[in-house]
C-alpha cells in the first residue's frame, strides 16, 4: 500500500474522464467563448452544453439559472454580497448558521463591518444541526436573506434545508444554500430544497479545481460580485475558464450517474471505517450526526491527542487525512464548527477527519484502521494526560 | 513545511517518557494553542544527568522538547537556564514563523522543571495556563 | 492555410509547453495546496515556485506581493474595491480614464452607485494618450487611488504610467495599473512604473483561462475581495487553482525568454501588416497612436463597412479577428474606446482588430492581407454609402 | 449564433445592387444600433416585378434584406406591406434575440420605398434616423 487518499472534503482527485474532456480545450480549443468568429463559437456551444450538464444535476428548471464562477467561494461571495448590496433598501438582516463554511461567514462578516448589516449566527446542537424552528424565530422585518449550509464540511451533518426553505417560501426572503461538499455525494434538487442560491464547486467531486458555479433562481434580484465585461448575462464578469467548465461538467454528468447506488457503497465503506475505529481505539467520540451525515464523512475525537501531531504520523504511514478543514490547517484555532457544537477544546484538539472518495477502496480502510491505532498508541504513549 | 531536522525528532523523538523519581518536574501549557508538556529531570552536582518529558502538542512541540532535552542532558543548570528558544529553533534548522510560538513549550517545562528542583513556586507558569480547559 | 488566428488580444492559444506543464497537476498531483499532508506539500512547494516566476516577470521584490486570483478581471476587482473599501475613511475619490476595460469601469460604477464614491474619468487624445498631467490636476485631497491601464485592449495604445507614477510617489495615493495586455507582450517592472498594484492575466500569454494575478506592493492598506478561507496570506479565499497556477508559472517563464527579440519580431510582422492594409485598402484609419502601441496590436477602421459583416466574413474565410473587445462583441455599442478618441460613431462602427501572436507566420499575414482585401470590396459593393 | 438560413442570406445575398430607375426608393437608418439600408423597387400594375437593395449593416440586416427581397418579389404593394418582421425572421429559422431588431431594417426600407412610390412623405423614417450621425 502505497498512499492513502482520505481527504476528499479538501479536495478530490480528478477524474480521468475528466482529465481526458479538459484537454482539447487546454490547447486546440482555445478561443474565446466570447468572440462570434469559429474559434469562439465552438467554445461556446461546449460551456452551454455545460451549463444544461449542470441544471440537470441540482434540478434547476432553466441552465440560465446557473452562473459559472471560479469556484464555491465565489459562489458564496456572489451570492451573500450581491443579494445583500442589491436588496440592503428592503433590510439590513441576514441569518446564518454558527458552522458556515468560512466563504459564508467570512463574507457576512464583511456586510456587518463595512456595511452596518446585522447577523444573526444560529447556534447548533451538539450534532452540529440547525433547528428551523431557530430560523423562524430569528426572522424580523428587515431580514433579507437566509444562508445555511446543506452539508457541513468538517463533520458532514446535513442540515433541515427543505424544511427551511418550507418556512421562507412564502416570505419575502431569499434563500441561499452552501451546497459545496454536497452536490456529487447526495442528490440535491434546488425546487426539492426550496432554495433560490445554491452553490457547488467542481473539485469536490472529481472535476477541477478553480471552477464552480452559482445557482441563481429566475426573477433573483441581486448584483454582480465580479464587475466587468458581459459574460454570464451580465453577472460575472471575466473571460470564462472554458477548460475548467468543460471539467465541470464531465464531474457533473459523472456524478449523475448512479448516484444513490455510489453513494450507498460509499456509506458502506464509511461505517467500516468508523466502526473499526471504535472497535480499535478506546474513548473516541463520533463528531457529527450519527446517521444525518454526508455518506463520506468520518470525523472522530481521539482523546488525549493533538490533531496536526496526529496527521503528520499518519502522512508518514501515507495516509492523507485532515484535521478540521484544509483552508484552517494552517490556523492554530480550534474548528470553529467542533467549539459550536460544544465540544470542549482540548477535545476538538484531537479531531481526526477522514473523507472517503470515489475511489477509496476496502484495502484502504482497512489499511488505515491498522497503521491509525498503530499511531494513536504512539501518540498516546507519550501524552501526559493519557493514563492507561 | 517542517525541516528533516524537525521530522527526524518528531518520528524519533529522544528522551520520551517519566522518571519515576524525578528530581524536579514542569508541566506548563501553551497558552497560545492549548497545548501541554510535562517534563523530567534528574539532577546530581548541579547538572541535569537525566531528563525525559511528555507531550500532548503538535509537531513542533514534540521536536523541540526533543531537541530541546539532547541539548542540555548533561549540561548544569545554569546552563540550561540560558538556552533559548530560538537557539531551539536554530538547531531544528527553523521552524515556520506560525510554530515559533510551540519551542516555548519545551523551554517553559524545563524552566518549570529546574524551578521545582529549587523549590521555587512558579507563578509564571501559572499565568500561562489560565486560559487553558484541560 | 485553414484558419488564421489574429484575435490575440481576446485570448491565446495555450502554449505546448503549458499544456505539458499543467497536465500532471490535473490528476496526480491533485492535492490542496493548503493541506499538511503529502498530497498537499507537493503542490504547495510548486505554488510557491510559480509565485517567484511571477514575481520575476514583472519585476516584484518579494514573490509574497504576488496573489493568484481568477483572472484579469479579479485582480482589477480585488485591487479598486478592495484599496476603496479599506480607504474609504481617508477620501472617496478614483481617478481612472475613460478607456479603461470593463474590468476597471464597472468596479468604480459600482463603487459610485453603491458606495458615494466620486470618480474622475479622464479623457484621452485622438491616439488614445491619456495626459499625465491631467492626472495631476484631477488629484483632491480625497483621492485614494489612481487607475489607468498599462495598454489598451482595443487599440494597443501604451500609457505613460512611470511618468504617472513619479506624479503619485510622494502622495498618499494608491496607484494601480491594469497590465493585462501588456504583461508577457512588453518588459513590465513595478519598479520602474512605480505602481503599488497590477493585474495580470495569464490567458493572454499563452497561458490557460481562469487564472491572473494582482501583484500588491508590500505595506499596501487592502482588504480582500473574495472572503472565505485563509489562502493567499488571507488576501484571497478559496482552493488554490494549482493546474492554473502551474500554467501561469510555465507562462510567465516562457513570456520572460528573449522578450525583447520576440517583441522585435512581432511588430515587424505588425508593421506589414499595417502596411499592407494601407496599401490594399484606401479610406482606411489607423486606431490608436502609431508607435507607442502594442507590439501585436492593429486596429483599423475601414470606412463604409461595418463591423460584424466584415468579421462574419473573414470568419468565413478562416480569419479569426474582433471588432472592439471581444466581451463587447455581444453588444451593439460601438466601442467606448473609440467614441473616447472622438472617432464618428460610423466610422467606430467599421473598426477591425487584428492581434498577433506567439505563433502568427509571415504566411498568415500575407493571407489575411488578400482575404480582407477581397471581402471589403464585396461589402463596400453592397454598401448604400460607398461611392467608388 | 446564427442559423444556417441566415448564414447562406448572408453569404449569398439575394438581389443585392441598384435600379437606376426604380420606381421607389427607400433609405432608413436603424435607431438601435446606426445601420443603413436603401431598397429600391419596380413596380408594375401595383406589382413588385423587380427589388434591389444595399446596406451597411450587420450579418443579420444583410440576411434579413436579402430574403425580405426574395418574399416580396412578385407580390402585391399591399400583400409586401403585410409582412411582417417576425415573418422575415421566421423564414430564416429565427435570429439571435438581441439581432430582432435588425429585421426592423429591411420592413422599414421597402415600407419606405413604397411610401416613396406611392407618394407619401415619410415621417416615421425621420424619427427613427434622428440619434444616428451619417
Ligand atoms: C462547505 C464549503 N463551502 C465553500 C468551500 C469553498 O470552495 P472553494 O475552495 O472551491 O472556493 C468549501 C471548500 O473549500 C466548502 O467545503
Ligand atoms: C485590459 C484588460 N483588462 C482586463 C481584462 C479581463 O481579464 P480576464 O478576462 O482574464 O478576467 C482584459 C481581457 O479580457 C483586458 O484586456
Ligand atoms: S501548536 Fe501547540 S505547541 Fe505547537
Ligand atoms: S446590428 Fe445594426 S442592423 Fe443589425
Amino acid at each position: 500500500m502505497e498512499k492513502v487518499y482520505l481527504d476528499n472534503a479538501a479536495t478530490t482527485p480528478v477524474a480521468p474522464e475528466v482529465k481526458e474532456a479538459i484537454e482539447p480545450y487546454l490547447a486546440e480549443k482555445f478561443g474565446n467563448a466570447s468572440s462570434v468568429h469559429s474559434f469562439g463559437r465552438e467554445v461556446r456551444e461546449k460551456v452551454e452544453a455545460v451549463r444544461e450538464e449542470v441544471a440537470e444535476l441540482i434540478g434547476a428548471d432553466d441552465p440560465e439559472e446557473v452562473i459559472f464562477t471560479s469556484g464555491g467561494t465565489e459562489a458564496d461571495n456572489l451570492s451573500i454580497k450581491g443579494i445583500a448590496m442589491e436588496n440592503r433598501d428592503k433590510g439590513q438582516h441576514i441569518i446564518t448558521s454558527s458552522i458556515e463554511h468560512h466563504a459564508v461567514l467570512h463574507p457576512c462578516e464583511y456586510l456587518e463591518e463595512y456595511h452596518d448589516f446585522d447577523v444573526t449566527y444560529l447556534p447548533v446542537d451538539e450534532d452540529g444541526l440547525v433547528d428551523p424552528a431557530d430560523v423562524a424565530e430569528a426572522i424580523t422585518d428587515e431580514t433579507i436573506l437566509v444562508t445555511i449550509m446543506l452539508a457541513n464540511n468538517e463533520v458532514g451533518t446535513i442540515q433541515p434545508i427543505a424544511e427551511i426553505g418550507e418556512i421562507l417560501k412564502d416570505k419575502d426572503i431569499y434563500f441561499h444554500t452552501d451546497a459545496v461538499q454536497a452536490v456529487g455525494s447526495i442528490p440535491v434538487d434546488v425546487n426539492e430544497l426550496q432554495v433560490d442560491l445554491l452553490s457547488l464547486s467542481a473539485h469536490k467531486f472529481n472535476g477541477p479545481k478553480g471552477i464552480g458555479a452559482c445557482y441563481i433562481r429566475k426573477g433573483t434580484e441581486i448584483i454582480p460580485f465580479m464587475h466587468g465585461g458581459a459574460q454570464e448575462r451580465g453577472l460575472r464578469a471575466s473571460t470564462e475558464n472554458v477548460p475548467g467548465i468543460v471539467g465541470l461538467g464531465k464531474a457533473a454528468e459523472l456524478a449523475a450517474e448512479n448516484l444513490e447506488e455510489k453513494q450507498k457503497k460509499i456509506t458502506e465503506l464509511r461505517d467500516r471505517l468508523i466502526n473499526g475505529i471504535k472497535e480499535n481505539i478506546d474513548e473516541v467520540i463520533l463528531n457529527g450526526h450519527p446517521t444525518k451525515r454526508l455518506p463520506n464523512n468520518v470525523n472522530v475525537s481521539i482523546r488525549y491527542i493533538e490533531g496536526e501531531s496526529l496527521l503528520l504520523n499518519l502522512d508518514l504511514e501515507g495516509i492523507a487525512a485532515s484535521s478540521g478543514s484544509a483552508c484552517t490547517s494552517g490556523s492554530l484555532d480550534p474548528s470553529h464548527v467542533l467549539l459550536a457544537m460544544d465540544i470542549p477544546h482540548e477535545i476538538a484538539h484531537g479531531s481526526l477527519r477522514l473523507t472517503l472518495g470515489k475511489y477509496t477502496t476496502e484495502e484502504e480502510i482497512d489499511y488505515a484502521l491498522e497503521r491509525l491505532s498503530k499511531v494513536v498508541d504512539k501518540l498516546r504513549a507519550m501524552s501526559p494526560i493519557y493514563n492507561k | 513545511m517542517y525541516s528533516d531536522k524537525v521530522m527526524d525528532h518528531f518520528q524519533n523523538p529522544r528522551n520520551v517518557g517519566e522518571i519515576e523519581d524525578a528530581d524536579g518536574v514542569g508541566e506548563v501549557g501553551n497558552p497560545t494553542c492549548g497545548d501541554i508538556m510535562k517534563m523530567y529531570i534528574t539532577v546530581e552536582d548541579d547538572v541535569i544527568t537525566d531528563i525525559k518529558f511528555k507531550t500532548f502538542g503538535c509537531g513542533a512541540a514534540i521536536a523541540t522538547s526533543s531537541i530541546t532535552t539532547e541539548m542540555v542532558k548533561g549540561k548544569t543548570l545554569d546552563e540550561a537556564e540560558e538556552l533559548t528558544n530560538s537557539e531551539v529553533a536554530e538547531a531544528l534548522d527553523g521552524l515556520p514563523p506560525e510554530k515559533m510560538h510551540c519551542s516555548n513549550l519545551a523551554a517553559d517545562a524545563l524552566q518549570n522543571a529546574i524551578n521545582n528542583y529549587k523549590g521555587i513556586e512558579d507563578d509564571d507558569v501559572c499565568t500561562h495556563c489560565e486560559d487553558i480547559s484541560h
